[in-house]
């Protein structure tokens, strides 16, 4: 399905990405996993084409990455979503919710006014938001709602694929536990293939069947998720991302 | 530096032909052709041969574009021509009556500084409380009171009931005050505003909380920490407002029968002067370039790590 | 709705103050006590009274008709005069902020002679070669004033570009001009919608002013500017002819000052 | 064990009415280390902002705040100048946004300095480089005259912590002083922090998202989720044993992250 070949990308002559290779497969999960400044978030605007590759090739059911052209974008983004880490605002906040959530129905198919209203109102339902939000602005949200109101909007067109850029970084740590068990089930339900990219190994058991480990824009190693905890065959790079703070060992044994 | 200055300059000269080229513009549109307004003008009879023989002397019948070259040869050294009604050269008429102009707007200037800096500066460290919720209120109400109806509001009550000053000319210091209150009062009402939000906005900065976590006794903490990251902003205010201060003298000028460079700009509306109202435009535009470059110079000098966005607002 | 009244009282007396001038702008002839232009010399330069309760000028003309006669030739051309610089700062200013940097750099040094000379100098060099009257007076007026809004508009369609909401849009399949009518413009409208109020309070002030000077209506309008102007000649004599509308200006002025200011302390 | 500062049902409300902190209560006992543990939004910071009232203008604040017997609300300015800096030092996320960028470091030692004690100019600087030494900052005379921006980010924190504790406080309020420095660094301070708390008899209220760092630094920990203290004790119950479902998440969060031999919970 998603074919990612030989990825090169610079900015400003600063090498962010060097020689990306990977696929993943109809219904299939994978992680992306490094700290910041590894060229996670990168990957992800390229193979949403919002930047173009310095060299390499990325293809989705054989057809390359869209360049020019309103209509190969529009195929391209009716296949693959992505929900971003929402700093900024990624709802229109001079909009409604559900002004937001229809303007992909509006953009990608032919409905008319009933059925997206259906429509959101199923997805909106199956993300476990109340229907009378729908009336006020993004703003009025509260962060594991606004989350979940993107997240609905990523799946109104269905599609194949969903990036999920740090999508819970900023939720509270129960929020985050939610959010990856509507992930779960959302994934097995719509057979939606997931490429997940964060920070935080501790999200992945479950949701992902493979994690590709990356360190300052180069593939460290891909491997299922399994065999994640036994050390002995793990690079040691990712060994420390488990441990990140190895100097407090002896003292939290102690405690607890 | 030196490059982005050269980049400026370059800018400047862009910017200055361009206006030039603007009043050359609207100069053809007026109505009416010069030629033969100039022989009604002088009382003589527009026959056709006098005026084809004018307008070939004026090079009227060559393509726009020529004509604007030969204007602006002409212009950029100097050589306004000669005003119409009085027949002298339009250079020397202006330089004689900027003196007084000059005085009236550098005084209403400097004492605008005075007044708006401190009171604006307290303003904004006592925001919220009530004299300050009491004086901003009272700028709003400033902002809407009309330069004119102040002015002769002041006539009225200093000039006719109380007749204390002169009211008109500008022969004598009396004679300014009149003019200069006026004008001082509606610029340091935008420029109190002004210096205060700075003050609130600088005040938030990380570095200035930080400064007051550590209790700094005020004699440190004002002068040397608060102040001294307002200098560029508040020079950036007296900079760009400069421009404004001409505007309000055009009506100062005209409500106080001040002879100043302003009045005379303004009277060749009325006489269609042609040649004044291009030379004084071009002379104003010309020292306001110049003087926004100068500032931009001094800023490099004062301190290059300053980035140059500064907000250019006017009255 | 009763407690946002309560909450700001002077706003809402210069929303009031507005529509009822509005009001008596539209409906001036069948409202005014007397018709603004008769000339009456036995009732020449009369102080306030019952009979007229602004006055009367040198001519015997009745003072607040002709302020009531006033409203449409000093307001009504300010609002059409502002929408034309909003119309021309929406186009240009979105336009030029997707502008490669050769013509941008022309854009900019262009709106920098409008906005940095003042709006007082721009006027008299158009009043004073295309004559005077309204229509060149609102030429002016616009030629002066649409750098501005170019130029804060260009600024921030920028900033909004750079917004995490634009990109998502991209994503949910709008492209170009949706974008931009959909998603940008939306967002900076309540900063230009302020910004516009208070610069109606400005436009007021300069218009009646250029008037004062004689260079925007002439007489026998009852514009107020005209009408300030005659009571200056008049200053010793007839004081009341210059206050009434000088304070007109000063009052209708206010009230957009006024709703501006709540509007920007909102956001 | 005596009670330096006492914390009674801090209340903070935003314009709108929503609180932002709700009934919070905790106290600083001398010589121990207070962590205050909660998720980006939980209020944390506003709580440490409280009680140096730096509370910004639009958020009103209720409750009481004691500092050995001294209600903090009703002080006047003079006081508080005594208070903060001298009685109560702060250091803070961003070290480097924390000192004034085009004023050399050593002058900001010396003008704090001269703020609380009628010292000269030498003395201060002496007593400064003797700080800076204290937090293992080697080349002291070049970290005096250079400015903010030409220190690394541990650099510039250990000057703000020897600013801080130059006056000898008796509370150093620590907001987040790691999250923002790279692991190794972090380890640093942190074992520095210790040590300077561990010989003195100074209270510190340290504020963290990380429940590791607080469990190595602190005596008790308070647990902060949407502006109320939702769980208090001492680190040995908090850690081992959790009550409330939201703390409980934190430690197996943070022991999986940690040890990463816990069990698959979902395989």
């Amino acid at each position: 399905m998603l074919e990612i070949q030989r990825l090169y990308k610079e900015i400003h002559g600063r090498p962010i990405l060097q020689d990306i290779h990977f696929g993943i497969e109809d219904g299939e999960s994978l992680a992306i996993v490094g700290e910041s400044g590894s060229g996670k978030s990168t990957l992800a605007q390229l193979i949403m084409a919002l930047k173009q590759p310095t060299s390499g090739h990325i293809f989705f059911d054989g057809r390359p990455l869209p360049s020019k052209g309103i209509l190969s974008y529009r195929e391209w983004y009716r296949d693959i979503q992505i929900v971003f880490q929402n700093t900024g605002s990624t709802l229109n906040p001079a909009m409604s919710l559900f002004q937001c959530l229809e303007e992909p129905l509006i953009n990608f198919t032919r409905y008319n006014r009933a059925e997206r209203k259906h429509k959101v109102l199923e997805y909106w339902g199956k993300v476990g938001l109340n229907e009378n939000l729908l009336r006020n602005r993004p703003g009025k949200l509260s962060g594991g709602q606004y989350q979940r109101a993107c997240l609905a909007k990523a799946l109104l067109t269905r599609p194949k694929l969903l990036i999920c850029d740090e999508m819970v970084s900023n939720l509270d740590v129960l929020l985050q536990q939610q959010m990856i068990e509507l992930l779960i089930s959302i994934q097995k339900e719509q057979g939606l293939a997931l490429l997940f990219i964060t920070h935080d190994l501790t999200l992945l058991p479950g949701l992902c069947s493979n994690i590709m480990v990356l360190k300052e824009g180069k593939q460290v190693e891909l491997f299922s998720t399994s065999a994640l905890y036994d050390e002995a065959e793990r690079d040691p790079y990712t060994v420390t991302l488990l441990n990140s703070s190895k100097m407090f060992e002896t003292a939290w044994n102690q405690w607890t | 530096m030196l490059r982005s200055m050269i980049h400026r300059l370059f800018m400047l000269i862009v910017t200055f032909v361009l206006f030039s080229l603007f009043v050359f513009t609207l100069m053809r549109l007026a109505p009416g052709d010069p030629a033969s307004m100039l022989l009604l003008e002088i009382g003589a009879v527009p026959e056709q041969s006098i005026v084809a023989d004018l307008q070939k002397q004026w090079g009227l019948d060559q393509s726009f574009i020529q004509q604007y070259l030969a204007w602006a040869h002409h212009v950029f050294q100097g050589e306004l021509g000669h005003s119409f009604s009085s027949g002298e050269p339009v250079l020397s008429e202006m330089i004689e009556r900027l003196g007084p102009t000059s005085k009236l707007i550098a005084s209403s200037f400097v004492l605008t500084l005075f007044i708006s800096i401190p009171i604006g500066i307290w303003m904004g460290l006592n925001e919220g409380t009530m004299a300050d919720r009491v004086v901003y209120s009272m700028t709003i109400l400033g902002l809407s009171i009309p330069l004119y109806w102040l002015a002769i509001l002041l006539m009225y009550t200093l000039g006719v009931i109380w007749p204390v000053l002169p009211v008109v000319g500008s022969s004598t210091i009396r004679h300014y005050i009149l003019p200069v209150t006026a004008m001082t009062l509606v610029q340091s009402v935008y420029f109190i505003r002004m210096v205060r939000s700075y003050t609130i906005q600088y005040s938030k900065f990380s570095y200035i909380e930080a400064a007051k976590t550590r209790g700094l006794r005020p004699s440190i903490f004002y002068p040397s920490y608060l102040l001294r990251s307002m200098f560029i902003p508040i020079l950036t205010l007296i900079t760009t407002s400069l421009p404004s201060f001409f505007g309000a003298s055009i009506i100062t000028e005209t409500i106080f029968s001040f002879p100043g460079f302003s009045k005379y700009m303004l009277e060749a509306i009325f006489r269609r002067d042609f040649p004044v109202i291009q030379g004084s435009a071009l002379f104003v535009a010309a020292f306001i370039f110049v003087f926004n470059y100068m500032t931009d110079l001094l800023y490099f000098l004062a301190d290059p790590r300053v980035h140059l966005d500064k907000q250019r607002w006017e009255v | 709705m009763i407690s946002i009244i309560r909450a700001n009282k002077l706003p809402t007396a210069a929303l009031l103050y507005i529509i009822l001038l509005i009001i008596t702008g539209l409906a001036a002839p069948w409202i005014s006590p007397y018709d603004p232009f008769h000339t009456n010399h036995q009732q020449k330069l009369l102080p306030p009274s019952i009979a007229h309760p602004f006055g009367t000028d040198y001519l015997g003309r009745d003072l607040l008709s002709r302020v009531i006669h006033g409203t449409s030739e000093s307001v009504f051309p300010v609002f059409i005069v502002l929408s034309v610089v909003m119309l021309i700062g929406l186009l240009v200013g979105t336009w030029s902020a997707f502008l490669g940097n050769k013509l941008d750099m022309l854009m900019m040094s262009l709106t920098d002679i409008f906005t940095a000379l003042p709006s007082m100098l721009l006027t008299i060099v158009v009043v004073g070669f295309l004559g005077f009257g309204m229509e060149n007076v609102y030429f002016a007026v616009i030629l002066s004033w649409w750098a501005k809004y170019v130029r804060i508009i260009r600024g921030l369609i920028h900033d909004v570009k750079k917004e995490p909401y634009i990109t998502a849009s991209r994503v949910s399949g709008a492209f170009g001009l949706r974008i931009i009518t959909r998603h940008m413009i939306p967002n900076i409208m309540p900063q230009i919608g302020t910004m516009l109020i208070l610069d109606v309070s400005k436009v007021i002030l300069t218009l009646s002013g250029l008037s004062f000077l004689g260079i925007g209506a002439q007489p026998p309008s009852p514009e107020w500017g005209v009408m300030l102007l005659d009571g200056k000649n008049y200053l010793q004599v007839a004081p009341w002819m210059g206050f009434f509308p000088g304070f007109m200006i000063f009052l209708t002025a206010a009230s957009f000052q006024i709703i501006g200011e709540r509007l920007r302390r909102e956001r | 064990m005596t009670t330096l500062l006492e914390v009674k049902n801090l209340n903070i409300r935003n314009k709108e009415g929503q609180s932002l902190v709700h009934n919070s209560s905790f106290s600083l006992e001398t010589g121990k280390t207070y962590a205050l543990i909660g998720e980006s939004g939980s209020g944390k910071t506003l709580t440490s902002k409280a009680i140096l009232d730096m509370l910004p203008a639009h958020l009103q604040m209720s409750g009481d705040i004691v500092l050995q017997g001294e209600h903090l609300q009703q002080l006047s300015r003079k006081r508080w100048r005594s208070i903060r800096g001298g009685q109560i030092g702060a250091i803070f996320q961003h070290p480097e946004q924390a000192l004034h960028p085009s004023i050399p470091i050593g002058r900001q030692f010396v003008d704090l300095m001269r703020s609380h004690l009628p010292v000269s100019r030498y003395e201060a600087e002496k007593q400064a480089k003797k700080m800076l030494s204290q937090v293992l900052l080697k080349d002291t005379s070049h970290v005096m005259s250079s400015y903010a921006h030409e220190l690394s980010g541990g650099m510039n924190q250990r000057v703000m912590i020897a600013m801080a504790l130059l006056l000898k406080p008796k509370i150093l309020i620590a907001d987040e002083p790691t999250s923002a420095l790279d692991v190794k660094t972090q380890a640093e301070i942190i074992f520095l922090l210790k040590e300077l708390i561990l010989d003195t008899d100074m209270s510190m209220l340290f504020i963290t998202h990380d429940l590791l760092i607080s469990g190595y630094l602190a005596d008790t920990i308070g647990v902060m989720r949407e502006g109320k203290i939702i769980e208090q004790g001492s680190k040995e119950n908090i850690l081992s044993a959790p009550e409330h479902e939201y703390t409980q998440e934190l430690c197996r969060h943070c022991s999986q992250r940690f040890l990463g031999k816990g069990e698959i919970p979902y395989a």
